[in-house]
């Protein structure tokens, strides 16, 4: 039992503190601790630098641009880069496609595909949920019917998160209508170009501009676009699904959110004294803060496990539950701590380009949006009650 | 001991909510908040028109002297319909003040056009440090000739933007959070050296914060006895605290039954998602409550327009503490259960959620409330 | 809408008070608010005075010995006895078979039992739950086969509060095996005297001995003891678990031990200063306080409602589980309130009797055993997930 | 960075494992805990013979040094079997004590006895108003010719009633609640003037209250210097508190398996009651309590033996609350999961349930812990 780093991973750490030093880029790492919106160019600027280093696509094997970092090593460079501002990587094509055209794809796909995604040239989404298939998704009904050598895409995608700046999309699609629900879908990837094919925003409460729901008419897909077999889309789903859930507890960025929260606290007053000091509020801080080091220390016995040839199961459902609940107390804290100043919806201050005078606290504007966007983390990447199915089934057997 | 509705009670319950639904759907809703004003002029006076502006004031302004029953019975469908207008901050608070505070002259000033909703009335009460302690003033009301020379800044007064007239606290005596002090001066926006910086509200209205920068106030502008508001203040928003009980048991009735109807409705796994065990649980615990949010909206009635005692503050703080606890669960309960749809915009779940969490910010929140009934708390 | 007492009522609960300042025994009213242990004799001895005074079985029609109180007024009664310290009566003879024989029975049944309860002759308990049967009470097994003029009875009831004091018991008994479960159901009423009973005791987590297992083995049971009509006893259970559920939440208790807690925490110390002030502990008071203030207003509509000409639905449920989780949360907080003292089980101080030196406060004895034992409130009388589920189809159709 | 036991540790926890599983039966448990002695003699001895005791001190004693990781290994296993012994209060506590803070004369004539068994330690740190504060004492030691005269009174001593030795904590300077001025004794049971309540807990086990009235001690049975033992006590009850920790995640262990097997055996409604979504769920989350439970546990005892320092007094005030509020909750919904078995003497849950919440009435409960984190945040 250690609960320390070896030396080896200590020089890593350095390293990565080093290069964040250097080249994180100040205005987008003050976005990121500020939890300002981020643009597509931050994204893609952060992203090059990224790539330079090496460093975007560390889990790809070698040859395609990936390094060999161990679990212990992704987890260093996952904490120390969301201490430092670094934004968060935009998932869905260096973590969700680029491993699945790995590990079921034609060599011809690897070749056409990493490179464009490690370059940038592609900005990949997810086209998953449909508005009648969410935690049920392999009730998907969008329809893909092969005609010679492409197929004929119609259906609807919904939840499409930064469709907006995408060109190109992946899709689960429904194939055979013949067979068990699961047993008919696919796996395909479409040009967001392709003639048919229309994106609409969705709106969420915040006023945001996020998701978007994705339109298919009869859009032509070659399919040399279909990755694996036909009919075998789910398998390739459930295996990114895996993939998806490691980092949907969002350790990271909660111990970000914790510290931004503190600051908050520190500045805001009550009675005359700052909230941090507050006997009530301090010990809300404390309790949201003890359950935080329980669930990180979870996530680095996980990781240990993976490490020493483990499969995260079922513990990273509980913990993508625990973690998405310490997110969302810690934003439901930063929305009370600003108090009356909760009410004012003061868009232009969520900004970082704002250089007029802060309402109250500079980082107050964007706190009660983000109250509000937050729900999503219980909702999306299979909702809290989905993964309590899933550890109730595979670890309980009940 | 009878927890029906007169028959008046009744009429007038059904009267607003007739009103709200022939005229405040929920496309309307949205079309109102984005005009300047924040809300409908239309709306507004027909409030005025069917006298419910008047509802809380003597018969000579209109109304028939209506009580916490009578205006929990307004704010209720009002808060059904998400309603925008200042009935709250006008008539309830700037009237309530006004009613109290005010000499004859001032209410034969202003209450008429309270009562008949030609004049509205904004309360600035809050400041930028003062969280939600009212007792917490630093904006100065000095003593210049006739009159006052104020200076401050007031936060987050809704309906502040467009008020004909705005109410605040400043302090003419005191220590910054001496209850002693407080004097409430009617302020008009128009005045030299009054600033709004004017937003929109998350949940859809519209507030401003208001700078006082030397401005010169008659020695009339002074409501009630100079340094003596604290305890009017505390009364009135006391009232307030009851309204706003109330339109939060309207926004907790619809967001249930919407919450409801989308688990019957909506299907995953070849079932409605109602039949899963968990989600019906869950919606018996966000109507349970629902359940004593209402007892508790029903007894801050009760009391609002009672004498003040420990057992009123007790009680409203209470009220408060429950219905913020209640409000915030079942919004977010109410998304859960809905999903990602729960969170759009276009969809009308999403509006009385993020209502019932920001009337937690407003006069208190859960934590603010319990400390002060743990502050009153009796012996066994 | 007006949340005053009539004059009536007020001059009611003047003379609810008056009676219960004279005629209530010290001994017992100090064993009720010190939440110590109450005998058989003492519950006999406060029966016989409330029996004199004609309030014993107050919803009785009046011909057998009832009074015509309203809803409100029997509520009075609950809150001002629970104040005084007037001991819970013991429900099975004449709230819970009474009711039944009453609206089901024969008037020879009512002409034989009702006065026996009433004096104190017949002490009665519940055969309802059985070890296979909890939740599912419909799933009962205990057989009653019918020979001529009477039934042989064979079977196991179980969870019998009190049944070692008792002479009587109503049982759920299965009569016909070749309909559904719940049409084969009799109600039978049972004197324990008859051989081939056995009883015996079950002892709970906190040492008490307060429920028993009862066996059947051949017992004979005259077929004039069958209530209404065979194989329609679950009507009449049913009947008897709605007119149960009414007091279940327990707020006039609540209420009692509350006050009981804020005299403890008034006498505790931490850091030198009463619990009651301190500010973390004052405020877990307060909430339960105010959630204790809430329900009371839901009973009390609940009971308005009843007095309208309503009848107590699914909302009854719903208060039984919010009563029981406040009754819970008091007993959790005076299990706290006593810190360290928690750990000793000092039994005899929880007796009456009791006159040495106390190991800490007087009333800290009984706390945590209180706490353990009251775990019970949200498992009988439906489990609060019955309870729930009972909302869900009867209020929200689902 | 490695979470899994050193060959050692794994054949440490397996050697504990083993003989409770063979010598600790629920039956046996029950059995020992109502003997006079409150435990088993017999188990106590095997636990000496096979150099458990013996763990935590060094080789000349015995054993091998081991620190937080070993006796968590120790003790989840005693937690397992609900097992009665003092092994944390003579081994651990007193043990610790007398390490860091006894001379070398004290370490020779008290450790050997400790590491084989032979001597039973009590420590008795309580005051009756003390609730969880150990540095408030009113316990005095005067000075008195070359000794001590104590007087005072100890509460709630486990395992006080048939220790061999019982170290105290009185005070030799300073006001009640100072950190200075606090000094430890070893007192003999038997010495003139101490007198023992001896009492069976509610988790069933044994402990007193200890009386001191005018009690004689020399002054070799100082411990450590003269009004300097809150840091001591601090240092070794920390030690305590990662092995209470670890004791209840071999309690939370056993007790959700428990629930989870009653869960897929129970039958109602014709289906297993693990059927139902209510109750998976609620398994879900008692398993995952247990695992954020695991986690403090394993920082706890990697704490244990650090250095003192700020970071370890909130490692394991944090360690102590999450164990606290997971014990609760697992004992809470375990016994709602079973229904009414679970509330059976004759049945192990509720034994378990009742040990869980007893533990955080052991050196603090959850609002101290929580407290005492907060007092010592850190800014961001």
């Amino acid at each position: 039992m250690n609960m320390n780093y070896t030396a080896e991973e200590l020089a890593f750490r350095d390293e990565v503190r080093a290069f964040l030093e250097e080249k994180l880029p100040a205005d987008i790492a003050a976005k990121a601790k500020g939890f300002r919106k981020m643009t597509k160019e931050d994204h893609q600027r952060w992203q090059k630098i990224l790539v330079e280093q090496g460093w975007y696509a560390s889990h790809w094997p070698e040859e395609y641009g990936g390094v060999k970092w161990t679990p212990v090593q992704k987890h260093i460079w996952d904490e120390e880069s969301s201490a430092y501002g670094g934004p968060r990587t935009v998932p869905f094509g260096v973590n969700m496609v680029a491993p699945v055209i790995i590990k079921f794809g034609t060599e011809e796909q690897k070749q056409y595909y990493l490179p464009k995604i490690l370059n940038g040239e592609h900005w990949w989404c997810q086209g998953y949920s449909e508005p009648g298939a969410g935690s049920d998704l392999a009730s998907l009904k969008t329809r893909a019917v092969r005609e010679v050598d492409h197929y004929i895409v119609n259906g609807q995608k919904t939840w499409t998160t930064l469709g907006q700046h995408a060109n190109m999309i992946f899709c689960l699609v429904r194939t055979n209508t013949e067979v068990k629900a699961q047993e008919g879908i696919s796996f395909l990837l479409i040009d967001m170009n392709t003639p048919g094919i229309t994106v609409r925003p969705i709106i969420t409460l915040d006023g945001e501009h996020e998701v978007n729901e994705v339109f298919f008419e009869d859009v032509k897909v070659p399919v040399e676009n279909l990755v694996g077999e036909e009919d075998k889309g789910w398998t390739y789903a459930k295996y990114l699904l895996t993939y998806e859930r490691t980092g949907l507890a969002g350790i990271g960025i909660s111990k970000a959110a914790l510290s931004h929260l503190k600051g908050l606290a520190s500045r805001r007053l009550k009675n005359g004294k700052p909230l941090l000091q507050d006997p009530s509020f301090s010990q809300r801080i404390a309790q949201v803060e003890i359950d935080l080091m329980a669930a990180s220390i979870s996530n680095l016995r996980i990781i240990a496990a993976v490490e020493g040839g483990g499969v995260p199961g079922a513990e990273s459902s509980m913990l993508k539950v625990k973690g998405t609940e310490i997110r969302q107390a810690i934003n439901d804290l930063a929305r009370r701590a600003i108090g009356p100043y909760a009410i004012p919806f003061v868009e232009e201050e969520m900004s970082l380009d704002y250089e007029g005078e802060f309402l109250s606290d500079e980082n107050a504007a964007p706190m009660a949006a983000q109250y509000f966007n937050n729900r999503k983390l219980s909702i999306f990447g299979g909702s809290n009650e989905i993964q309590k199915n899933i550890v109730s089934k595979m670890i309980l057997g009940l | 001991m009878d927890f029906t509705l007169s028959e008046e009670q009744q009429m007038l319950q059904d009267t607003v909510a007739r009103l709200v639904r022939g005229e405040y759907s929920f496309e309307k809703r949205l079309e109102f908040s984005e005009t300047e004003l924040g809300f409908s002029e239309d709306f507004w006076k027909q409030l005025g028109e069917l006298g419910l502006t008047a509802v809380p004031f003597d018969e000579e302004l209109g109304g028939f002297g209506g009580g916490g029953v009578e205006i929990q019975s307004v704010m209720t469908e009002l808060g059904r319909g998400l309603c925008l207008e200042p009935f709250m901050q006008s008539v309830i608070l700037g009237g309530g003040i006004l009613s109290q505070a005010g000499n004859k002259d001032q209410q034969d000033k202003y209450l008429p056009g309270v009562a008949s909703g030609e004049l509205k009335v904004a309360v600035g009460l809050q400041e930028p440090q003062s969280y939600y302690n009212l007792n917490e003033v630093e904006t100065k009301a000095e003593k210049s000739g006739e009159g006052y020379t104020l200076n401050g800044r007031k936060a987050v007064v809704i309906g502040g933007h467009c008020a004909d007239l705005i109410i605040v606290s400043a302090r003419t005596s005191g220590d910054v959070r001496d209850a002693d002090g407080i004097s409430l001066f009617a302020v008009d926006p128009s005045a030299e050296g009054v600033e709004r910086r004017t937003y929109p509200t998350i949940d859809g209205a519209k507030g401003c914060d208001v700078f006082l920068n030397n401005v010169k106030v008659d020695a009339d502008a002074l409501l009630g006895e100079e340094g003596k508001a604290a305890e009017v203040i505390e009364y009135q928003t006391g009232r307030a605290i009851a309204a706003l009980c109330a339109e939060a048991i309207g926004c907790m009735e619809e967001a249930n039954e919407l919450t409801l109807e989308y688990l019957k409705q909506r299907k995953q796994f070849g079932v409605p998602i109602g039949k899963f065990q968990v989600l019906q649980h869950r919606m018996v615990d966000m109507m349970s409550e629902l359940e004593q949010a209402r007892s508790m909206a029903i007894l801050a009635a009760s009391f609002a327009d009672a004498e003040q005692s420990d057992e009123r503050r007790r009680t409203l703080a209470a009220a408060k503490n429950v219905i913020n606890r209640a409000g915030q669960f079942i919004s977010e309960k109410g998304i859960q259960s809905h999903g990602g749809i729960g969170m759009t915009w276009e969809y009308s779940f999403a509006h009385y959620a993020k209502r019932l969490v920001m009337i937690s910010h407003q006069l208190g929140d859960e934590d603010f409330h319990l400390e002060r009934y743990a502050s009153l708390l009796e012996a066994s």
